[in-house]
């Protein structure tokens, strides 16, 4: 009897599955038109385009600012008019699980996105990791997918990303407008060797991002005629790093370098720094400390610290001007790091549909069109300055900013561009 | 009897036929990962549920399961050992784990015993994250083999895995159900009953643990196996406390011991996971509460199953029968109970 | 050689904070033979009690003199008071009903009670990492090429007051001397006309406020915490009640700097060893609870018959 | 032979000494008993018979070999099953499986049996379940099979317990104060049933307070003090020693 | 009226009867003695009394008030001690600390110390080890100790359950010696013996328990005297 019972409490579970699926989908069709806009034509398709990001937990101060971005590019395409008969959306998900980033929630979402046949194209993921998890599933399912910020070399060159692409080895489905790890890292070498500094100690996350990010500057500062000291990876969870930074001081070095984010460390590492009696050593990280929980986290001890960015400085582009603007405006705060990477990149998309839209005589296009269109971008104007994406999917205007935290906020040192 | 067996072979049916009525791959993505986490549960239960034993690193066999595939089975070395025989070989390894930890450590108290196999549950994916020369450290081994069935590959459709699924957990609950109904089975609950009278009948308790603990293992192995082919990615990330602890709140809420309890709980809690909690929170965005995420209270939520299934209904919604009685009744007078546990201490070596 | 010793004064003030954690697991586990395992999350509890005490004194930043001694004081007290009144809430709410349950009950509820307080701490103050204002001043002074800290200095001080005052308590007062009555024989204690409920309700209390004193600590001398800080805290702080011997209050204070001073030592000395930390501390564990569950200063009590 | 030798046996805890050189023989066949105050050690002794305890020193020897070393777990399967003073019974298994837990020892089930429930097992279950179900006939509990166990009367529960052990098919049976919180009526069907085990040949060896259940059943008794062994006979002889009414109403001038 | 009455009581060990309808009582000044043979639920009243287990059914009147929905530390307040089988002295605390602990519910520490000084005459063993951990004592030392203990509370009902459980003749003898010194100094006794020539040669009345219920119930000389309770303890003898 008790498992007739049981039996029957799991048909109608089942059941329920169904049922809530089914009637979530519709929902979150209708609402986002909301969301997407007031301007929403009844009965007009929906095209949706997909946002990944962690937008809770520790990664959520960069991760918001970011979907931000791309949800105002869509919400402005869609106000200013989308090809008659069509309205864009944006669906957008969460890939933090416990207040981090995870891989296995990513492939989820993309999953999502995937078996929604409104979705032509995605944004995201902010992070190297869940990338790895995700790009597979959209090479299998030809989604273009466009990430802001996601910058580990594997996943666009070399035989790592060729590992990824698994069902169509070749087609490439992943873009992103950030320069890379292996070019951040490189700046971040050739701007320290700039500074004079020889001897450096490499501390990171133990994370795809940092570890990358550090393991290029670990080569490339070595092969610029520096000497690196010692490479150690952070436990996480730790907050106790001054046996590792006696270690490092009994070394001497004149710079640590630090692959990872302020969550995962960065910022106490600086912090720390001081109480180790290595207050007057240089320090410099990637992109993963220019947030402004850096500067909270270490306190004083953050002025002086340099940190690279793998996008142009905003206010040196005049084409940003408009975009930031309009970006308080719509969610009254300042733009994040990687704020208008986003919105590039969903703008890119967009006319990549809308080209589509166009060619294919009004009809919902195929998704193989749109990444087709998304890989023919070239010189696409944006407040980043003019994108396009060579054969790998990676930028082709990859310019690096540096900056110095003073007075507790980042300032433009220098700006570094590789294609030279 | 055919009353349950027409019940059964329903659901069965129903299940089977699933994938074709409801054309929603995320729908049946979603049904494919809450298998996986079915047969988690199920060994938990093993381990949990039959043998008193609380293992609070379970997630670690989990991992190693995964990673067996991931190291095995992919361009990592080279080695493409076909999934199919992956099924059988990473759950033996997980077995050996289990036996590698529990040997040493099954004589521990209860309470001791769960903090072991939570140590244990924090040093594996450590380890594998740090051992980075074999398992690309935090990248994780990617672009798993694909299983391949009569030389159709599964890609990356969920569907075939939906079946794998269906297939390892009708043999789960076939296997579940048959120790549970053997001698090792009687032994378990005997040692949980009471592990000194247990001993007198010739039950050699550590080797009995050992082997809840083993064949516990090897469930999580084998769901880890599924999970990396299905996700096509290993990472060290996977596998931490929360997970364990996610299957320990599937087994508390469904009910410890009954085999349909904890597969209504893993479904459930699934359930509300990746379907509920995800839909809500689009629903409140919708409606314009953008900062609201009802995903990052997922853990507030077994938290809160955890504590009130523990002081109102502790043996679960679908109870066994034993363990409900167990928690109700065994109540006795406290002194007693003291006493008994104090002079077990006293002779247990 | 000086790296070897700074290398000590780094594991004895990560050690302290330890030891002071570890104090309120000893005991609970002492009286009712429960892994607390929310203590953890009552020990982050505790720093976000003082941010927001110091919050509401209007303190951010650097204070001196008797104005210092006044914030540090209040501050203590107040997130000593209100983790200790947590605490008992938490024993009153879920885990007295099951005290006489079968041994997982309990347990299983403090995994849930650690959940839900790492939950609404996410709530209080988001999930992401929040700094804690630089109250004290640090001077440093160089022993003969080793550099301390005047925080460093405090956490270790801290502990050693802290784990004398609870030793003067426990062995030199009344309640004191029911707690450690009710620990070993609940229904003999119970006929000396010792009150069990109120006896554990104050072993929650001052364990739990132990916890919220090392919160405060924390948040001083790291100037940052986050909702899930206690988790990992917790566990090595459990290791190192075990280390010392579970139920034993010096034991928990020498397991606590003995775990602060192998996970220095182990990053210094293992290539690489900053990740391997966790790896080394948690074999600890598994070693001592295998080799010598009743740790170094545990008592074996003569068997009963 | 005998069946059980203790050979100057002593056991020490700490300071204390629970049982001192105790040296005595059963036979096979037969009922005797052991009786003695509370406290006397008699329970101790029990608990160094099925290797609970080591002996501190002297030797115990079982059907021609030394039990010396061997885990409780592996006495049992030598063929010596017991009961305890305070029932220890799987409190929530039914009294069927109870029994049938009890055949554990001679059941040849390896984990792979279980798993897969082979055609040997599923043999083998048959059996022992047969076996259970005659056994609950034996003590008169045949309608109790599905009861749990912690649910059956007091008395029953005693009997449950001996059945139990019984379906190891024990050489001997070691009965730690079977009749204890027993009613008369209860205690006579106890001592009926412990007549037909003797008939079945299993040797039964029971520790008892009420003497008037060890007078009349078993054929030799020791009686131990204060660890030692005070006295040795039939119930009759030991009933007259003088030490025997000494030890257990007390010295006669203690209430002067 | 007798200092304490017990009224009907009922108890259970989950399902299992420990005590049905058992009743007795004590007057001030009395040493009562309840005997049976083990399982007959001697130890189950005291506990029921002293509040460390709920009677289902009953009553117990101590002094005019029903105590009987007291907890233990209530009742100890109010004049019951209780010295526990097997002695259960605190081990790992000194000898002075449970006799500290003994007088927990007291405030005075002029009482406190007039108590230690009476206590210490009684059992002049325990001066000795007065720094020594419990848990070293030998068995009657310890017996010693958890009987000091308890009358440290000042009780005017003293319940002593096998005080001679495991001790030997001599030390048997001793401690009868004192129960009867303790009486004579104006503490009621309810005692529990398996050693039922010496606690009935030392009490007034007496009462005999057989499966949780009273057997038999009379002068400790009557009963002394009867072929029953003979009976109870050696068998046959009846027959």
């Amino acid at each position: 009897m008790q498992t007739i019972a049981a039996t029957s409490r799991l048909a109608a579970l089942a059941a329920l599955v169904g049922l809530v699926g089914c009637s979530g989908t519709t929902t979150t069709t209708t609402s986002q038109s909301s969301s997407g806009s007031a301007s929403a034509v009844a009965g007009a398709t929906v095209i949706k385009i997909g946002i990944d990001m962690p937008v809770s937990g520790a990664d959520a101060s960069t991760g918001i600012p970011t979907r931000n971005g791309a949800v105002q590019a869509i919400e402005e395409a869609d106000r200013k008019g989308a090809p008659a008969g069509f309205t864009f959306v944006a669906y957008d998900l969460d890939d933090a699980v416990q207040g981090v980033h995870d891989p296995a929630q990513g492939a989820q979402n993309t999953r999502a996105f995937v078996s929604d046949d409104a979705v032509l194209a995605m944004i995201g993921p902010f992070n190297s990791s869940v990338a790895r998890a995700e790009i597979p599933i959209t090479n299998d399912a030809g989604l273009a997918q466009i990430s802001a910020s996601a910058t580990n070399p594997g996943l666009t060159k070399g035989p790592d990303a060729a590992s990824l692409r698994t069902s169509h080895p070749d087609v490439n489905s992943f873009f992103r407008v950030c320069t890379t790890d292996d070019r951040q890292g490189a700046a971040g070498a050739q701007f320290a060797r700039k500074l004079g500094l020889k001897k450096a100690f490499i501390v990171d996350d133990n994370e795809t991002y940092g570890k990358g990010l550090a393991d290029v500057f670990d080569a490339q500062f070595r092969s610029l005629g520096g000497t690196v000291l010692g490479h150690e990876h952070l436990t996480k969870g730790q907050t106790d790093y001054k046996a590792l930074l006696t270690k490092a001081n009994a070394l001497g070095p004149d710079v640590i370098f630090y692959g990872g984010t302020t969550a995962t460390g960065g910022g106490l590492l600086r912090k720390q720094m001081r109480d180790a009696g290595m207050a007057a050593t240089a320090y410099l990280g990637g992109d993963g400390i220019s947030d402004a929980e850096f500067e909270t986290v270490a306190g004083d001890a953050a002025n002086g610290v340099y940190y690279t960015v793998a996008a142009p400085e905003t206010s040196k582009l005049p084409s940003a001007a408009g975009f930031v603007a309009a970006y308080k405006k719509r969610w009254s705060t300042d733009v994040g790091p990687y704020s208008a990477n986003a919105y590039a990149a969903a703008n890119i998309e967009i006319a990549a549909i809308e080209k589509a839209i166009v060619a294919g005589g009004a009809k919902t296009p195929a998704r193989a069109d749109v990444l087709k269109n998304v890989a023919a971008t070239n010189g696409f104007p944006s407040p980043i300055g003019p994108i396009g994406f060579d054969k790998n999917g990676d930028t082709t205007n990859p310019i690096l900013t540096v900056y110095k935290i003073a007075n507790g906020k980042g300032v433009f040192v220098d700006q570094i561009n590789l294609k030279s | 009897m055919t009353r349950r067996h027409a019940a059964l072979g329903f659901l069965g049916l129903a299940l089977v036929v699933y994938p074709f009525v409801d054309r929603n791959n995320s729908h049946v993505d979603f049904l494919a990962n809450a298998g996986a986490f079915i047969l988690l549960a199920l060994g938990l239960n093993i381990v949990v549920g039959f043998a008193g034993l609380l293992d609070l690193g379970y997630a670690a066999f989990f991992a190693i399961g995964s990673y067996s595939y991931a190291m095995l089975a992919s361009q990592q070395f080279g080695i493409h050992v076909p999934f199919w025989l992956m099924l059988l070989i990473a759950p033996v390894v997980a077995a050996l784990f289990g036996l590698l930890l529990g040997a040493p450590t099954l004589r521990l108290r209860g309470d001791y015993l769960a903090i072991v196999t939570l140590g244990f549950g924090e040093i594996v994916p450590q380890t594998f994250l740090n051992l980075s020369q074999y398992t690309n450290g935090p990248n994780g081994i990617s672009s798993l083999d694909q299983p391949s069935l009569f030389g159709h590959a599964f890609g990356f459709s969920a569907t075939p895995y939906y079946y794998v699924l269906l297939g390892l957990i009708a043999l789960g609950i076939l296997a579940a159900r048959n120790l549970q109904n053997s001698r090792l089975g009687r032994a378990w609950m005997a040692i949980r009953e009471d592990e000194l009278a247990a001993r007198h009948m010739g039950i050699n308790t550590t080797a009995t643990k050992l082997a809840a603990f083993a064949l516990g293992a090897s469930f999580s192995g084998l769901a880890g196996v599924v999970y990396a082919a299905k996700l096509d990615l290993v990472s060290p990330d996977e596998f931490g406390f929360n997970v364990s602890v996610l299957v320990l709140s599937m087994l508390v809420l469904g009910g410890m011991g009954n085999i349909w309890g904890v597969i209504v709980g893993s479904f459930v809690l699934s359930f509300i996971n990746s379907f509920l909690l995800p839909q809500s929170t689009s629903l409140a965005h919708a409606a314009g509460f953008v900062n609201v995420d009802f995903t990052n209270y997922r853990f507030m939520l077994y938290g809160v199953i955890l504590v009130t299934m523990m002081l109102f209904r502790p043996e679960g919604l679908i109870p066994s029968r034993q363990r409900a009685a167990e928690f109700h009744e065994a109540i006795l007078d406290p002194a007693l109970a003291a006493q008994e546990q104090s002079e077990y201490e006293g002779v247990a070596r | 050689m000086d790296v070897f010793f700074q290398q000590i004064v780094n594991g004895l003030s990560l050690g302290g904070i330890y030891a002071l954690i570890a104090l309120g697991y000893t005991m609970v586990y002492g009286i009712i033979e429960l892994i607390n395992f929310a203590h953890g999350d009552v020990y982050t509890l505790g720093t976000f009690f003082s941010l927001a005490i110091l919050t509401g004194l209007g303190v951010s930043g650097e204070m001196h003199g008797l104005p210092l001694v006044g914030v540090v004081l209040v501050t203590l007290i107040a997130a000593m008071l209100l983790c200790g009144l947590t605490g008992v809430l938490i024993e009153r709410l879920a885990y007295r009903r099951l005290r006489n349950a079968p041994r997982l009950a309990p347990l299983i509820t403090a995994i849930g009670m650690s959940f839900i307080l790492e939950n609404v701490m996410q709530l209080w103050h988001g999930p992401s990492p929040i700094s804690f204002p630089e109250v004290i001043p640090n001077p440093a002074w160089a022993l003969g090429g080793v550099e301390v800290s005047a925080k460093q200095i405090a956490v270790i001080g801290l502990a050693i007051v802290m784990m004398a005052a609870l030793q003067l308590f426990i062995y030199k007062t009344k309640m004191g001397k029911a707690m450690r009555a009710t620990a070993q024989d609940r229904d003999a204690a119970q006929l000396m006309g010792i009150d069990i409920n109120t006896t554990i309700a104050v072993t929650f209390l001052i364990g739990s406020a132990l916890a919220g004193a090392a919160g405060f600590v924390s948040g001083v001398y790291y100037g940052t915490t986050w909702f899930f800080n206690g988790f990992e805290a917790g566990l090595k702080a459990f290791t190192a009640a075990v280390l010392g011997g579970i139920g034993n209050v010096a034991g928990a204070m020498l397991g606590g700097f003995l775990i602060g001073l192998i996970e220095a030592i182990a990053t210094q000395y293992i290539p690489g060893g900053a990740q391997w930390t966790n790896v080394v501390v948690f074999s600890v564990l598994v070693l001592v609870l295998i080799f010598r569950p009743s740790g170094l200063l545990g008592e074996s009590l003569p068997e009963k018959v | 032979m005998a069946l059980l030798a203790l050979d100057n046996v002593t056991k020490a805890f700490g300071g204390l000494v629970a049982v001192k050189e105790l040296t005595f023989e059963l036979d096979a066949g037969g009922i005797a008993a052991m009786i003695g105050p509370n406290g006397a050690g008699k329970s101790t002794v029990f608990n160094l018979i099925t290797g609970i305890y080591a002996p501190s020193s002297g030797s115990i020897d079982f059907d021609g070999r030394s039990l010396r070393g061997l885990r409780t777990n592996r006495i049992a399967a030598r063929g010596i099953a017991r009961t305890f003073q305070n029932i220890r019974l799987f409190a929530f298994m039914s009294a069927l499986d109870n029994v049938m837990t009890g055949r554990h020892a001679r059941m040849g089930a390896s984990m792979f049996d279980s798993l897969l429930h082979t055609p040997r097992q599923r043999a083998e279950e048959r059996r022992v379940r047969e076996r259970a179900r005659e056994l609950l006939k034996f003590v008169d509990l045949e309608r109790a099979g599905a009861s749990y166990a912690r649910n059956l009367p007091y008395g029953s529960q005693r009997r449950l317990e001996i059945a139990r052990a019984l379906a190891s098919d024990p050489k001997l049976l070691l009965l730690d104060e079977p009749a204890a919180g027993m009613n008369p009526r209860e205690k006579d069907e106890l001592i009926a049933l412990i007549g037909r085990i003797r008939d079945s040949g299993v040797t039964v060896f029971l520790i008892e307070h009420d003497m008037n259940l060890v007078m009349n059943v078993s054929e030799r008794v020791t009686v131990l003090d204060h660890g030692e062994k005070i006295a040795e006979g039939s119930p009759d002889a030991v009933r007259r020693d003088e030490r025997v009414i000494e030890a257990y109403l007390g010295r006669a001038d203690g209430a002067a | 009226m007798a200092l304490l009455e017990v009224d009907g009581l009922d108890a259970f060990y989950g399902r299992i009867r420990a005590l049905e309808g058992v009743s007795l009582r004590v007057a001030q000044g009395e040493i009562v003695a309840l005997i049976g043979a083990n399982g007959a639920g001697k130890t189950t009243t005291l506990r029921a009394i002293s509040g460390l287990m709920r009677a289902a059914k009953g009553h117990i009147v101590f002094d005019g008030h029903d105590i009987g929905r007291l907890g233990p530390a209530e009742i100890v307040r109010r004049g019951i001690g209780h010295s526990p089988e097997g002695r259960r002295v605190f081990a790992r605390m000194t000898v002075r600390e449970n006799l500290e602990l003994g007088a927990f519910t007291r405030t005075s520490g002029a009482e406190f110390a007039e108590d230690f000084e009476r206590v210490l005459a009684i059992f002049p063993r325990l001066r000795e080890r007065l720094t020594q951990k419990s848990g070293t004592l030998s068995g009657g030392e310890q017996q010693m100790l958890a009987m000091a203990r308890a009358l440290m509370s000042r009780p005017r009902l003293l319940m002593l359950d096998e005080p001679s459980l495991g001790l030997s003749p001599i030390l048997v003898q001793t401690i009868f010696r004192v129960i009867r010194e303790i009486n004579e100094r104006g503490t009621t006794v309810l005692l529990i013996e398996q050693n039922a020539r010496q606690a009935l040669g030392i009490a007034t009345r007496g009462y005999v328990l057989e499966v949780g219920k009273i057997a038999f119930e009379d002068t400790a000389a009557n009963l002394m005297a009867s072929e029953a309770v003979r009976a109870a303890y050696l068998g046959g003898g009846a027959a």
